[in-house]
């Protein structure tokens, strides 16, 4: 059955190759694209059912060739309990993108091209967490660069050529980094197979090499999930990204970063891990307490949502940092939860802005729940989920996290970790706070009645004129009509301007989109065991201790 | 008569022909101290070969070699300094500043026609 | 006595010299038909052709080739100038490689007119004679003269283009600086020379293991540094390392295209490959020497390569910029020799054989384009992916393999393969100098593939030519066999 | 057994889920006049069914429970009074949960506290549920208000029949949810919006410490399931931290000292929410953990004396709070405040059961109270006391059942408040803990206060002039007006329901009167009301509250508690929030911006080089040989 994830990634990137052909009517392309994402969702199922739940902690399915002797690079896949559910929110995110193109095309246009470069990014993504071998894993994770530079250059918002050249070199110089560390593991340890090296448990590497290893590895992997100081890619790249790139930077791009930190650094070099877990958990916390507090100011909803992912990888990097495996296991939950939820945050703050024409909540003015009842109601429950509700997934992954951080591994200082425990929990506070608070400045409150097109206002200053400077001022007091408002350049990304009067409330499609990941975080968040039994022992198996009460 | 003697005479003769090529704003006398530096090298082998008494006279033999590739590369340069003077009416190194950084990216050098047409030929008029 | 010559090792150079000879007797005396041009260059391809089958038939009978050698004497072994191994087998094939390519190039620059057909045909076939002579010398005199052989032919070609001011100017400017770094290499052989007593690069590493020196050994050690310093000036300028790169950008511009490629595929292959024969067979145990001083050079030339690059506007400017970097990536596991002998030069020259495919397909594009809009600005690529698909996707491709991501998997592949020898080696520093200079390196390649795809509402339609799109072609392919299977050029190296 | 009770919890979860989906599923959203009533009668019927349902199968538990034999000796030693009054217990787990270190198991645990706590919440959800059908007849959002009350009913039940800490801890948070969602029902006023944030952030805040004190006590037990907590003999230091850290979250639930602000602003929501959540039952949940968990607590006597100090200082405050206010549903929400300290005082005094009975008897009055007040408001159309006057007799009912609630508030003898909350106070003069003798004072001194606030409210809403002016059409969204008629059958209904356990439930506990300690508070409380009524005697216009002469405006706003906390707590963390994206904007982006403009600079610095000149080229290109030469000799 070793196949199955050979055809997994044969079947997108044979889908891509196919696309060139000019055969292609543009009607025809959309429905190509969900065939063929569809197909790999279809591949993934099977290979999540195939797939042996008694020994989860086993690499299985695995096929290993060959590829290039001379740097000793084996084509090396396999999936284990940690990658399983991965690849299938990767499969599962990429179709959901596709059936929101179709109904809801970008601005950009050149449809063919977008569904070339997202059926690429899908091969990169499963790629990188299908590999078993240092080298492809690294060549998987930089295939993703490319695709999502353009998608982000060319279907982008506003100023997306900014931000897409802030995002390539950015994450290139953290994965250059991450190749330094992966090449001094292997010089020291003479193999690049992942398998291997994790049963090694960090035998042969001197405890300083393992530091050093740890440390590039880890800021190669930093800059991806966005820890704290290296975050500042994120924000830009959400914010200009089409709602399709959003969705699939946060959803999957930023789980490869952490995916990095459990299957490589934490395994690979225990040593390194030990040594540097205080300094890892002290800029998660940070990055938590940061990304909260940035949320609490911003104006703009896309990038409060980016500065939302930095706050709950902070509890993901929290997770991992207390090397234990019930740290472990919240690392991984966390990582599927926020995919699935921040997924549907941005379809559905894609869906805002495409209605509205506009992000900035101070202009979407308030009462969608009035002009939009059935969107304001699934913003709320995706932020409810986000803010960790129990019952909702986003809660295990935060509360095994602060567990795990309550008893950290033996090595690490306890009341170092209690400290980052309670800064945790202040943290989840701070999250509810900026969600709420959003969500009573764009849901409740009365809506605004958008006249149809009046004077436009010919540039951004006059804007800030009519809405009043800096301080967010409340849009009821002023009670202006917002007339066709465009910022001075016109927006190429086709933020068509709010139509008069009746705005579209959800459609088939972006229901068709949302509604499977709206019924996976509630699964998730009831039966936590879905993921537990499924992480827990490959999470073992990692630490290398039967049982340990961690 | 030991070593050093003629090594210091070649290094000399090779400084005078590197101040050669520096100062001199004239191609042809550049090429000239071009030579002056190469007949150092020749000076040096020729030392150094007698003082090692180098049974396959390497030295000798590569100083013929130098020889011949002096004369190669001057009859090449006069050929160059020809081509230059035809097309610029002037030899003076100095004055060859249309290749570069800012000339190029500045105000984008017009493209190159052939003589009587467009921007070459009022380049020819200036001295 | 005279010395027995192996005229089936000195094969190839013996039928690139001929076909050269061949060429200038065609253009004398055949009558000056107007598609005279294009015969001459079918006959010099021809040439280029028989001498890559003659190489790969040596190659496939194996076994090492030595020709002009001196007899024993007084407890030396046997030492030949002219060797034919493994080393000379690579460079010789890709030199000839891209020889083709080049040769395929030059049909669409003789055939405007302006150029003399025989004679740069002649210079062509002179040059790449010279490079092969210089893959396989083994002995000092036999390395200048082939570095001359590839040297001069190169400022004729440059000043070629008749009544073109740029070309001349180039062509003085190249000529210049040649001739000083070639006196002072000299100057420095001729130190080497007086220090070890010997021309042969064999003999002068017996000399230095035995560790005894004519000279005091506080002398002999200082002047001996300073004759391996001088040395690595001449092919210094020839790979346009960073003392010796300011000449690169202003003659690259000036000079016609297809010389601009020669000059950065094949010369400074020709330079590399000098470098490491001297370097590591002559002076292998001074490596603790001119090691940390090819580090230094190393991390300078692709800093200074990438960050002039970054703000370039005019296309051969920036690939010229984008070329010495590419110099520095090749040089940087030189320097780790001494940590890793074998694998040091393995990687240097896997690298140079990966920078060849791709920037050979970098130049034809420029090439391609170049014959529509002669400015050769980068905003005349602006918007070339919705007029000619096929050249756009072929110059995006090259770009990103130059900048070392994915899509372009041979410029990945290289990168790691050069990142493991300098990690290997231990030079760290090195590596995060490295790390950086690719992000910097990206930021123009990237800027450069994104005016390709943005639409641009003007489109002017381009005349295409054969010669070229199949010179591209080729390219193209080379580097995508190179990319999909690298060992190809593992195996072969190393 | 168990079935029984995951039935209880999950019907009215499958009513939440019927309400939100189904009321208005055929006609899809056009919110048209006749498809918002017909989805507000619907809805009334997934609401109401349900938990009818579910009383019924409550009722049927408890006499299952009270006629099992007791198994054996009861697992902990506190239970002994739940044994006797209903002894069968049933405990049943749905699945383990393997984490990697301590296990979450997916238990159910019903026992003699949680059935008695389960009929009081059931009881008044039912009353609320029919009491909002009159209540919000032609509010457009009816489905979705009776939803989430349906959710809250359902998160109450999980929290009182939870059997592990984690799960108790997840209903613990869903209630806190559906608290923000009712509280903030009207949401096109901000203020509304404002007050449910609020809500929501002071109780999540509480729940981090609740959090950490599980965690606690689920590693010095080895599991989360309270059975194991309760038996497993953890270090005296530990159980201290643990008890301690749980404070916070009763704290925070129960509107306890540090963190009460909530309370008052939550009456922003519909008057019925208040009634149900407000009073009767979330804001018990805090004394029911303490009950819960009581032998984890007796076992930490410091904890006992920080509970017994913290409901001495709330009940006082509150009291006093009381009497300055103005809103009627502020009055009756310090109350609650009050009462509540009222329950952690009896808590803290060594007597779970006494708390529980007061907690009982608080939650059918206090629910009566304010159900009364909802149709008052309704009467008059305005929260303000000063709008209301001589509504006896426009309101009979409505007057009549108030006066049992207000008569049960101040503890007059027939009604229950009079029996538990002499339970209380008689265990706080027997109680020997170091605080005793302040918490026994402030606890006098509250009845009689209690007395006074009681008697104020009563004859400023019932007795001196009718005032008559109309009051003009509030917009919509706020307080519902009515035909000045007396308030729909649907909604007196409830109030006479509640009236009767008001009145009766206090004989439960008649067999153990102290009667000397129920003589001395009754006669507080006759002297506080006394004062009133000669206060009111004396100008029945004004508002007897001037009595507290300069402590007035202070009581009004509470102590100026809430505005400390915005001042200390919010401000600070929005400027440091918008201080944090200048940070982010300038220093940590800027560094990257910088970064590129270095290079670029650099970039610039040595293209200065390349001018053209070839002599430069040659003399830069010798001069760099000579310092490579140098350095490589120097160094070399």
């Amino acid at each position: 059955m070793s196949w199955l994830l050979l055809a997994l990634l044969a079947v997108p990137l044979a889908g891509a190759a196919s696309l060139t052909a000019p055969t292609f009517r543009e009607r025809a392309v959309s429905l190509y694209g969900i065939a063929v994402s569809a197909a790999t969702f279809v591949l993934a199922v099977v290979v999540a059912a195939v797939f042996d739940y008694g020994d989860a902690g086993r690499m299985q399915l695995q096929t290993d060739w060959s590829w290039i002797p001379g740097l000793d690079l084996r084509f090396h896949l396999g999936v284990d309990g940690i990658s399983l559910p991965l690849v299938v929110l990767t499969a599962l995110l990429s179709l959901l993108c596709f059936v929101h193109l179709a109904g809801h095309p970008p601005g950009g246009g050149r449809l063919r091209a977008l569904v070339f470069t997202l059926l690429v990014l899908e091969v990169g993504m499963i790629g990188t967490f299908l590999a078993l071998d240092l080298l492809l894993f690294f060549v998987f994770f930089e295939v993703v660069l490319i695709p999502m530079y353009f998608v982000i250059a060319i279907w982008g918002g506003r100023d997306r050529r900014a931000a897409a050249v802030k995002f390539i070199l950015y994450t290139l110089l953290g994965s250059a980094v991450l190749l330094l560390g992966l090449l001094v593991i292997w010089t020291q340890t003479g193999t690049l197979d992942m398998v291997e090296l994790t049963a090694r448990h960090g035998a042969g590497i001197a405890r300083s090499v393992q530091i050093v290893a740890f440390l590039a590895v880890g800021i190669g992997l930093a800059v991806k999930t966005p820890m704290w100081p290296l975050h500042t890619w994120l924000p830009d790249a959400h914010t200009e990204a089409p709602t399709v790139g959003s969705v699939l930077l946060a959803g999957v791009l930023l789980k490869m970063g952490s995916y990095g930190f459990a299957r490589i650094a934490i395994p690979i070099l225990p040593e390194g891990a030990a040594a540097l877990a205080p300094w890892l958990g002290a800029l998660a916390v940070v990055g938590i307490i940061y990304g909260s507090l940035a949320c609490l100011a911003q104006r703009d909803l896309k990038r409060m949502i980016a500065y939302s992912s930095v706050g709950h990888m902070g509890f993901v990097l929290l997770g991992f940092a207390t090397l234990t495996p019930v740290g472990m296991n919240a690392a991984l939950f966390g990582n599927i939860a926020h995919g699935l939820i921040t997924g549907l945050l941005f379809f559905v703050a894609g869906g805002i802005k495409e209605r509205y024409g506009t992000a900035d909540m101070v202009r979407l003015g308030g009462g969608m729940l009035r002009r939009l009842p059935y969107i304001g109601s699934l913003l709320t429950f995706a932020c409810v989920a986000s803010l960790g509700l129990p019952g909702l997934a986003g809660f295990w992954g935060e509360m095994l996290a602060l567990l795990g951080a309550f008893r950290p591994a033996a090595g690490l200082s306890r009341p170092l970790f209690l400290v980052f425990m309670a800064v945790g929990g202040i943290g989840t506070v701070l999250t509810a706070a900026y969600f709420l608070v959003m969500l009573s400045r764009v849901t409740h409150g009365r809506a605004r009645e958008t006249v149809p097109v009046g004077p436009a206002l010919a540039s951004s200053e006059e804007v800030r004129v009519v809405l009043g400077p800096g301080e967010p001022v409340e849009p009821d007091a002023t009670g202006t009509a917002v007339a066709d408002v465009e910022d001075s350049g016109p927006a190429p990304s086709g933020a068509r301007p709010p139509r008069a009067g009746r705005l579209a409330d959800v459609t088939a499609g972006e229901l068709a989109a949302w509604v499977p990941l709206v019924a996976l975080t509630i699964l998730f968040g009831v039966w936590p065991k879905a993921l537990l039994a499924l992480t827990g022992p490959a999470v073992q198996a990692i630490f290398g201790l039967g049982g340990g009460a961690g | 008569m030991h070593i050093v003697y003629p090594v210091v005479v070649s290094a000399l003769l090779f400084s005078i022909g590197v101040y050669g090529v520096l100062a001199r704003r004239n191609a042809i006398l550049v090429l000239m101290s071009v030579e002056l530096m190469l007949n150092a090298v020749n000076l040096n082998l020729v030392a150094f070969d007698v003082w090692l008494r180098d049974r396959l006279h390497g030295g000798q033999v590569l100083t013929l070699f130098v020889i011949v590739i002096a004369a190669a590369e001057i009859g090449l340069g006069l050929a160059i300094v020809l081509a230059v003077y035809r097309n610029r009416q002037s030899i003076d190194v100095d004055r060859l500043r249309d290749l570069s950084e800012t000339g190029a990216s500045g105000e984008a050098g017009p493209p190159e026609e052939p003589v009587g047409v467009g921007e070459d030929a009022d380049r020819e008029a200036r001295p | 006595m005279i010395q027995s010559i192996d005229y089936s090792a000195i094969a190839v150079p013996l039928i690139l010299a001929l076909t050269a000879g061949l060429v200038l007797l065609l253009d004398a005396f055949l009558p000056a038909r107007p598609g005279g041009g294009r015969l001459l260059g079918v006959v010099a391809l021809g040439g280029v052709a028989v001498s890559l089958a003659v190489l790969v038939a040596q190659a496939v009978r194996g076994g090492e080739r030595r020709t002009f050698c001196v007899p024993p004497s007084l407890g030396l072994a046997e030492s030949c100038s002219f060797v034919l191994d493994r080393f000379t087998l690579v460079f010789t094939a890709l030199v000839l490689a891209a020889g083709v390519v080049v040769v395929l190039l030059s049909m669409a620059e003789t055939s405007g007119g302006r150029v003399p057909v025989g004679e740069w045909y002649f210079l062509l076939l002179g040059t790449l004679t010279g490079a092969v002579l210089l893959a396989a010398s083994r002995d000092l005199i036999m390395l200048v003269v082939s570095l001359e052989l590839v040297s001069l032919p190169v400022f004729a070609l440059t000043a070629m283009r008749r009544y073109d001011g740029r070309a001349s100017e180039a062509a003085l400017k190249l000529f210049l600086v040649s001739v000083v770094s070639t006196a002072i290499m000299l100057f420095g052989v001729s130190l080497l020379y007086g220090v070890t007593g010997s021309v042969h690069l064999d003999r002068i590493a017996a000399f230095y293991a035995s560790g005894q020196s004519a000279a005091p050994a506080g002398v002999g050690q200082g002047v001996t540094t300073v004759a391996i310093v001088l040395v690595l000036a001449g092919f210094g300028f020839k790979v346009a390392a960073v003392p010796f790169h300011f000449w690169a950008a202003d003659v690259y511009q000036g000079a016609p295209i297809p010389v601009a490629a020669l000059l950065s595929v094949i010369s400074k292959a020709a330079g590399f490959a000098g470098l490491v024969l001297i370097l590591t067979i002559a002076l292998a145990s001074q490596a603790a020497v001119w090691a940390p001083v090819v580090a230094v050079i190393a991390a300078l030339t692709m800093t200074a390569g990438n960050v002039l690059a970054m703000r370039q506007r005019h296309a051969v400017r920036l690939l010229a910029w984008s070329s010495v970097a590419q110099s520095g990536y090749i040089l940087a596991p030189l320097a780790a020799f001494a940590g890793v002998p074998r694998d040091a030069v393995d990687a240097s020259v896997a690298y140079l054989a990966f920078y060849a495919a791709m920037n050979l397909v970098a130049f034809g594009v420029v090439m391609l384009v170049s014959r529509t809009r002669e400015r050769n600005d980068l905003d005349d690529y602006q918007g070339l992916a919705f007029h000619s698909p096929v050249t756009a996707l072929s110059l995006a491709f090259s770009l990103i393999c130059l900048a070392g991501l994915p899509p372009g998997l041979a410029g990945l592949f290289a990168k790691v393969v050069v990142f493991r020898a300098i990690v290997d080696g231990g030079l760290g520093w090195l590596a995060v100098v490295m790390a950086v200079n690719t992000v910097i390196g990206l930021y123009y390649y990237i800027a450069w593939t994104a005016r390709l795809f943005t639409p641009l509402s003007t489109g002017t339609t381009r005349s295409g030519s054969a010669p070229v799109a199949v010179a591209v072609g080729l390219a193209v392919i080379v580097t995508l066999v190179f990319s999909v299977a690298p060992q190809v050029v593992l195996s072969a190296v190393g | 057994m168990i079935s029984v009770v995951v039935l209880i919890v999950l019907l009215p979860f499958a009513a939440a889920v019927a309400g939100l989906l189904g009321s208005r599923w055929p006609r899809g959203g056009s919110r048209t006049k006749e498809n918002d009533r017909a989805a507000a009668r619907r809805a009334a019927w997934f609401a109401i069914a349900p938990i009818t349902a579910a009383l019924l199968l409550t009722l049927w538990l408890a006499s299952w429970s009270a006629r099992a034999l007791p198994r054996g000796s009861a697992s902990y030693p506190g239970a002994e009074f739940w044994a006797g009054l209903l002894p069968g217990s049933t405990e049943g787990t749905l699945t383990m949960v393997e984490t990697g270190s301590v296990p979450i198991s997916f238990t159910l645990r019903a026992d003699g506290l949680s059935i008695l706590i389960g009929v009081l919440v059931v009881v008044v959800a039912l009353a609320v549920q029919v009491y909002s059908v009159g209540y919000m007849r032609d509010d457009p959002r009816h489905p979705s208000y009776s939803a989430f009350i349906s959710l809250f009913t359902s998160a109450m039940l999980l929290v009182v029949y939870a059997g592990d800490l984690i799960v108790l801890y997840a209903g613990w948070e869903i209630m806190g949810l559906c608290s923000y969602l009712l509280i903030g029902h009207w949401w096109e006023d901000r203020a509304n919006s404002r007050a449910a944030v609020k809500a929501f952030l002071v109780t999540r805040l509480g729940d981090v410490g609740f959090l950490f004190g599980i965690f606690t006590l689920g590693f010095a037990a080895g599991s989360f399931r309270i059975d194991d907590v309760l038996s497993a003999d953890i270090p005296r230091g530990t159980l201290i931290t643990a008890t301690m850290l749980l404070l916070a979250g009763v704290a925070g639930k129960s509107a306890q000292v540090p963190l009460q602000t909530w309370l008052p602003d939550a009456m922003a929501g519909p008057t019925p929410i208040s009634a149900l959540i407000h009073a009767a039952t979330m804001v018990a949940a805090g004394i029911f953990i303490v009950a819960r968990l009581y032998p984890a607590f007796l076992g930490a006597q410091p904890t006992l004396d920080v509970l017994a100090v913290v409901a001495a200082i709330g009940m006082l405050g509150a009291a006093l709070a009381a009497l300055a206010q103005d809103d009627l549903k502020r009055v009756l929400a310090y109350s609650t405040i009050s009462q509540l300290a009222y329950m952690a005082a009896g808590l803290a005094a060594g007597s779970d059961k006494a708390a529980i009975f007061h907690l009982l008897t608080h939650g059918a009055f206090k629910a009566l109270l304010f159900l009364g007040a909802g149709a008052v408001i309704h009467h008059v159309g305005s929260n303000l006391m000063t709008h209301m006057g001589g509504l006896r007799t426009s309101v009979p009912i409505t007057f009549a059942a108030m006066t049992v609630g207000f008569a049960a508030l101040m503890g007059l003898p027939p009604a229950s408040g009079f029996f538990s909350k002499d339970a209380v106070i008689a265990a706080i003069e027997h109680s020997h803990s170091p605080a005793q003798p302040f918490l026994y004072g402030a606890a006098l001194l509250t009845v009689g206060v209690t007395g006074a606030y009681a008697m104020r409210a009563w004859l400023r809403t019932f007795f001196g002039p009718a005032r008559v002016e109309a009051l003009p059409e509030p917009p919509p969204g706020t307080a519902h007006v009515f035909d000045g008629r007396e308030a729909p059958r649907s909604m007196l209904w409830p109030i006479g329901v509640l009236a009767v356990p008001a009145l009766l439930l206090g004989f439960a506990g008649v067999t153990e009167v102290d009667w000397g300690s129920a003589l001395v508070s009754l006669i507080v409380a006759l002297l506080g009301a006394g004062v009133v009524y000669a206060f009111w005697r004396g100008a029945p216009h004004q508002d007897p509250a001037r009595m507290l002469g300069p402590f007035r405006t202070a009581c009004e706003r509470a102590f100026y508690v809430d505005e400390a906390y915005r001042a200390v707590f919010a401000r600070p963390v929005l400027r440091l929030a918008r201080g944090v994206v200048r940070t982010d904007g300038q220093v940590v982006d800027g560094a990257v911006r910088g970064a590129g403009r270095l290079t670029m600079s650099l970039s610039g610095f040595v293209r200065l080089a390349q001018k053209g000149n070839a002599q430069l080229y040659v003399t830069g290109l010798l001069a760099g040989l000579l310092l490579i030469t140098v350095a490589a000799v120097v160094l070399g």
